[in-house]
């Protein structure tokens, strides 16, 4: 955000407002999911789905990325790549090796 | 001697140097916590058993902590949204609502902490408890840090209103991303830890 | 963590103060030359700091060659010093040999050269080279220096904890790592602290690159150098946390008792392991080798552009294929992300995870060859000055050659199964960081020192430090092929001694460790060159080797503020010997006559 | 075509073609340095400033670079898919099953190999670790167990009979080590927690060994080639390769002690 004139300022407020309310209703259908009791994979599903959206919804409006500026994106590209990477580690260790069990 | 674009921002990226480090270094955030996660998914998919988060941890006091939070975030930005329209006052109660806020979040936990070490849960109990203990632990230590910067704009920080606003201006907006990137951390640890 | 989280916005308080200050220059010294903001001072400070640990760390290395040449005899004059938890009668004990042997690892690596050619390099060259009066955030500079000396610090104290240092490699594995005494819990405090340091650095360094270009200088004008270093920076910033996150559970496991890298039931020298159990070994050699991996990337890409600036500027022309190079480098920043595994070929890897890695180690190759190849061509065609800083980094070339080719076997999973932790996978590496990275290192004191002094080097003791160097490197690590393809072990505190496959071979050994003396010694020429020539050597002016990068725009040594005026680039990095001109380099900073 | 290698004599069936690969890299590695080495001297002879004052400001203009860089690629395509990912589907994927093969499981510790034979059963008896006991017990073997009754227990000790493939199951008591056999091309880190196999066939006994390196007292070792503490550097065991026969009368003599010790202890 490098411009802020007022008008633009109030904008984003208005903004802000909407996101806080869904932020809290989304907690709210996250806990309440739980109490269903899914069975795991469900449940994982679902809370992380939820999870994601309450996210993005932060990175994008509080952090401004929806509307930042190409190199910070590129930066995070970047990063996400990595990120993606790293959870790489859980699957080889696991999907793929010569242990024998028992 | 003048470092330049340090308020001002450059033509060819369009960003001031402090936006342009503040997310360098919340990129190397991304990969610490993503480096524990990776860690949690490993540990937990190669354990025999693994209990549900809300079989240990009290998910009330979660949730409560969770809104705090949410609402922190929302204080936060629009203490930047009351400096960027000039409102000096306006911005000294969100931001002090910000940092208050991240107190109720800090007692909070201590409570969830003394509860379990009360019932002789501790780090070494299991792998479930080691690893909630290590990404919450983790996770106030940043709440702290970014409370530290936030009452350092609230206080002495201040001054430098009088005598660059749009460089304060801009110095909170990055304080608030880094305390807005805890608060996402903490949306995900929350279901991962006592949700599932 | 959360004191970086500070220190991001200070950094900025920070900047303002160094504007506050900007008019009057009259700090007390302290202010000038220890707590300094200045980049070049922060350099010199990394620089400095960085050559004394490699030393030191070489130290280590050269008493460790005694037990490996003679082993279980008493080592000569400095033996009795150890004492007798070390050494008791001068003969070295096995806990102490690890020690040495950990720590020369963790210093050379996170101690010497990556402070060294990122730090020092880096802090000192890229804002010159870019055209910048200082690095975007300078206290934030500083504290990366701070946060890197506390580590070092740290390290040392950690040999005088009971126990001694950390003795479990500088890998660390777990759980022997964690069975270890207390110089471990040292080694991981230690290795957040340079983490920090190194976190910081990398964001400044980025910012400074992207931010404070001198007018015209667009990416492709930089100097390869400049691209070394921010490719570099981005490793840092993206490898390094892993690793942290990985230290921070490794704390955990030692101070508050869990077991996130201990597996259930361990009996240790009899005795059931009181732990909670559940963890896996491999979790940290999966978080420890995502860093490193790229770590060794770090140790080279500095050197390559050290290489780069200097083969150009002493061949006199342009170098071959500027932009394959760079866009190999930029190849090889993201590739080196997933290649770690080949490190773990010997953990029980299934095919699928074999053949990823295999394939992605053999293609990350490539760029490099890509690299070499355009730095030796660029020798063709030129009117080549074998001056001292030309010899280290023409040596680079084959050295670096020897060390990456022997890299390919190691990166075939079933020609790895021979090599494997013997003694060839340290002359491996060693060929490309010692008189490889080092090599680069020295060429580039020799080139920069006119820079940061105003006076030049001894081109004759230069010459003798290169000639001794040079052959000596050689005489170390080559043996050590032969004794790694003799299948003898690395870590092996008699050096294969006892065991009977290993006879053949272990003269080699001793014929290493003279090598490694004599090598200490040819480098008596180069520490007095350097000492002697910051009082006495040659006065030059700001460009005594005719170059055409910006920092030979700026007075030597550079003033506070670094150029005299803002200067801007006109055109590329290495434009020597344009036809139809009268001088044979046209510097980026000069305006094209009409 | 592999002796200028100076690797370890070699004892087992796969460990041909592993030379063979190691020998045909170094080949590659060394026309490649050769090539470059030769190129540099050439240019540093015939470009110094003496013999050569005014630099070419084009220097070279051909792609002969980047067809060399295409050749080096594909030599590596070919070793990689031609010889190294089929050579390891080998090694992990085909373990010989326990009927046509001798399976023993290796149990490293500081600093010391416990053997562990199932015995005629074929069954390994089952071990506690609450019955560890570092001189009489070390794996915690229950005797009272049926399958354990029979099973050979041997310290730094493993024989194996030439021409059949071994399976060796490998666990750890404590820290990481690694299975070397350094005559055998075999190497395999042992991760607590894990118990990971590695299979081989002997295709040299011990005697002939010795014949024909012409060295009496020759042995086979195994060394741990994983830092695993002080002791790393002594952790060494013994393999013998023996003849079929020789290996069954083994088994026999070691079955028939067993016997009698467990009729004075009273297991049976
Ligand atoms: C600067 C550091 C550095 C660099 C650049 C490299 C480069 C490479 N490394 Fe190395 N490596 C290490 C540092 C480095 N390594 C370290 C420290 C270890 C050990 C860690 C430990 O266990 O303690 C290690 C270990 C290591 C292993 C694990 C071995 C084992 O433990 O079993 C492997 C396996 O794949 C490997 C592969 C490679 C490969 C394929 C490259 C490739 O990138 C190489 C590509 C380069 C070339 C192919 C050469 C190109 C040049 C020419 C062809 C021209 C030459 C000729 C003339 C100029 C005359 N390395
Ligand atoms: C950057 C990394 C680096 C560097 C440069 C070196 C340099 C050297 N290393 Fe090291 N080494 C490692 C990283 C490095 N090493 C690692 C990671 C290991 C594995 C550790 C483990 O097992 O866990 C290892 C292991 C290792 C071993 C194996 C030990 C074992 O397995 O038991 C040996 C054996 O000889 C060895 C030797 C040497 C030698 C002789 C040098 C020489 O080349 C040293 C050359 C140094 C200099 C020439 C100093 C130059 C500086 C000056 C002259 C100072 C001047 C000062 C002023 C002017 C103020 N190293
Ligand atoms: Cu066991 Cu080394
Ligand atoms: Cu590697």
């Amino acid at each position: 955000m490098s411009g802020h004139d007022p008008a633009e300022v109030d904008r984003h407020v208005r903004v802000y407002i909407v996101v806080f309310v869904s932020l809290m209703a989304l907690t709210l259908v996250t806990v309440a999911v739980s109490y269903l009791h899914l069975p795991l994979p469900m449940a994982i599903a679902v809370a992380l789905a939820i999870a994601s959206v309450k996210g993005s919804l932060v990175a994008c409006y509080f952090m401004h990325l929806i509307s930042e500026k190409k190199l910070i994106i590129a930066i995070l590209a970047l990063t996400v790549f990595m990120f993606l990477t790293v959870l790489f580690i859980p699957t080889f260790t696991h999907m793929n090796s010569i242990e024998l069990h028992g | 001697m003048e470092i330049p674009y340090t308020v001002s921002v450059r033509q060819d990226t369009g960003l001031n140097n402090g936006k342009i480090g503040i997310w360098l270094f919340l990129a190397s955030e991304v990969m610490l916590f993503g480096a524990l996660f990776a860690s949690y998914v490993l540990l937990r998919t190669g354990a025999t058993t693994w209990p549900r988060g809300a079989s240990i941890l009290n998910v009330p006091m979660a949730t409560f902590n969770t809104i705090v939070l949410i609402t922190s975030s929302v204080t936060m930005v629009m203490a930047w949204a009351s400096l960027a329209r000039n409102q000096f006052g306006r911005f000294r109660l969100y931001m002090g609502a910000t940092i208050l806020l991240g107190g109720v979040f800090l007692t909070v936990k201590y409570f969830e902490y003394t509860a379990k070490f009360h019932h002789e849960l501790f780090p070494r109990t299991n792998t479930f408890l080691a690893i909630y203990f290590t990404l919450t632990g983790l996770h106030m230590l940043h709440v702290i840090g970014g409370m530290a910067v936030n009452a350092w704009f609230w206080g002495p920080g201040a001054k430098l209103w009088k005598t660059n606003p749009t460089w304060f201006t801009n110095r909170v907006e990055n304080s608030g991303l880094f305390w807005h990137f805890v608060d996402l951390v903490w949306i995900f640890l929350f279901p991962i830890l006592y949700l599932l | 963590m959360h004191t970086t989280g500070t220190t991001v916005a200070h950094g900025q308080s920070v900047t303002g103060a160094a504007h506050d200050h900007a008019g009057h220059e009259e700090k007390s010294f302290l202010w000038t030359y220890v707590f300094s903001t200045d980049h070049k001072v922060i350099g010199i400070q990394y620089s400095i700091t960085g050559l004394l640990f490699l030393l030191f760390g070489f130290c280590l290395m050269m008493l460790m060659r005694w037990q490996l040449a003679y082993p279980g005899s008493p080592i000569p004059f400095i033996g009795g010093l150890l004492g007798d938890a070390r050494a008791p009668g001068g003969t070295m004990l096995p806990e102490f040999y690890n020690e040495l042997g950990a720590m020369h690892g963790t210093i050379m690596v996170f101690l010497g050269v990556v402070p060294l050619a990122v730090g020092g390099f880096g802090n000192f060259v890229l804002p010159l080279q870019i055209g910048a009066p200082d690095m975007a955030f300078p206290r934030i500079n500083m504290m990366s220096y701070w946060a890197y000396f506390m580590g070092g610090v740290i390290m040392l104290a950690s040999f005088f904890v009971p126990g001694g240092a950390a003795q479990s490699g500088w890998t660390s594995y777990s759980p022997l790592a964690e069975l270890a005494g207390s110089g471990q819990t040292m080694w991981l405090l230690g290795m957040v602290m340079l983490i920090t340091s190194s976190l910081l650095g990398a964001i400044n360094f980025l910012t400074t690159t992207v931010q404070l270009r001198a007018k015209g200088l667009t990416f492709w004008r930089f100097p390869f150098f400049v691209w070394a270093q921010f490719v570099t920076s981005f490793l840092l910033l993206l490898a390094f946390p892993p690793l942290e996150a990985a230290g921070v559970l490794q704390l955990m496991d030692r101070l508050a008792g869990t077991s996130f890298f201990l597996p259930s039931g361990l009996v240790v020298s009899g005795q059931v392991l009181q732990v909670s159990g559940g963890g896996n070994p491999l979790l940290w050699q999966h978080l420890f080798w995502f860093l490193a991996h790229p770590e060794v990337y770090v140790l080279i890409l500095p050197a390559m552009g050290i290489v780069a600036e200097i083969i150009a500027n002493n061949t006199r022309k342009p170098l071959f294929g500027y932009r394959t190079m760079v866009y190999s480098l930029i190849f090889l920043g993201f590739m080196s992300f997933v290649v770690w595994a080949h490190h773990m070929f010997m953990t029980g890897m299934g095919t699928v995870m074999s053949a990823f890695f295999q394939t992605t180690t053999m293609i990350i190759s490539i760029p490099s060859v890509a690299i070499l190849t355009s730095l030796i061509i660029s020798l063709w065609g030129g009117s080549i000055r074998f001056t001292t800083p030309m010899l280290f980094a023409l040596a680079f070339l084959p050295m670096f050659g020897i060390g990456g080719l022997t890299g390919l076997p190691l990166g075939l999973n079933v020609t790895d199964i021979p090599l494997h932790d013997t003694y060839y996978v340290i002359a491996h590496f060693h060929y490309v960081v010692a008189p490889g990275t080092i090599f680069a290192l020295f060429a580039g004191i020799y080139y920069w020192f006119p820079k940061a002094t105003g006076r030049m080097m001894s081109e004759t003791l230069g010459r003798i430090h290169f000639a001794g160097s040079f052959i000596f490197m050689n005489m170390v690590f080559m043996p050590m092929f032969l004794v790694g393809l003799a299948g003898v072990s690395r870590r092996l505190y008699d050096g294969g001694a006892s065991y009977d496959f290993a006879q053949p071979v272990l003269h080699w050994n001793r014929v290493s460790s003279y090598g490694a003396w004599a090598l200490g010694l040819s480098q008596i020429p180069f520490i007095i060159n350097f000492l002697w020539s910051m009082r006495h050597g040659r006065k030059v002016d700001q460009n005594p080797w005719q170059a055409t990068t910006l920092e030979w725009a700026a007075p030597s040594p550079p003033p506070h503020g670094n150029f005299t005026t803002p200067p801007e680039v006109y055109r590329g990095p290495y434009e020597y010997s344009v036809p139809g001109r009268a001088t044979d380099f046209y510097p980026q900073s000069e305006r094209a006559e009409a | 075509m592999t002796e200028w290698l100076g690797l370890p004599a070699l004892a087992s069936a796969h460990g041909a073609s592993i030379d063979k690969l190691v020998g045909l890299i170094h080949i590659m590695m060394a026309v490649l340095f050769v090539g470059w080495s030769a190129f540099i001297i050439y240019a540093l002879a015939r470009f110094r400033k003496s013999r050569n004052p005014v630099a070419d400001y084009r220097g070279v203009t051909s792609h002969t670079s980047t067809y060399l860089e295409i050749g080096v690629a594909v030599a590596e395509g070919v070793l990689l898919f031609g010889f190294s990912v089929p050579m390891w589907i080998q090694r992990v994927d085909k373990v010989p099953t326990a009927s046509e093969a001798v399976v023993v499981d290796v149990t490293a510790e500081q600093f010391a190999w416990n053997i562990h034979y199932p015995g005629p059963d074929g069954k390994f008896g089952r071990t506690d670790p609450a019955l560890i006991d570092m001189q009489t017990n070390p794996l915690g073997l229950d005797r009272k167990d049926e399958a354990a009754k029979d099973d050979i227990i041997t310290l730094n000790q493993l024989r194996l009979p030439v021409g059949k493939p071994a399976v060796v199951r490998l666990r750890s008591k404590d820290v990481i080590h690694c299975f070397n056999l350094p005559e055998f091309r075999i190497k395999q880190d042992i991760i607590p927690g894990l118990t990971i196999p590695v299979w081989f066939k002997p295709t040299t006994t011990t005697d002939e060994m010795r014949t024909r390196l012409g060295k009496p007292d020759f042995t086979y070792e195994i060394a741990c080639a994983q830092l695993c503490g002080l002791g790393h550097y002594k952790m060494r065991g013994f393999l013998t390769i023996d003849t079929q026969e020789g290996f069954q009368k083994w088994m026999d003599d070691e079955e028939a002690k067993l016997k009698e010790e467990g009729d004075n202890s009273g297991w049976n």
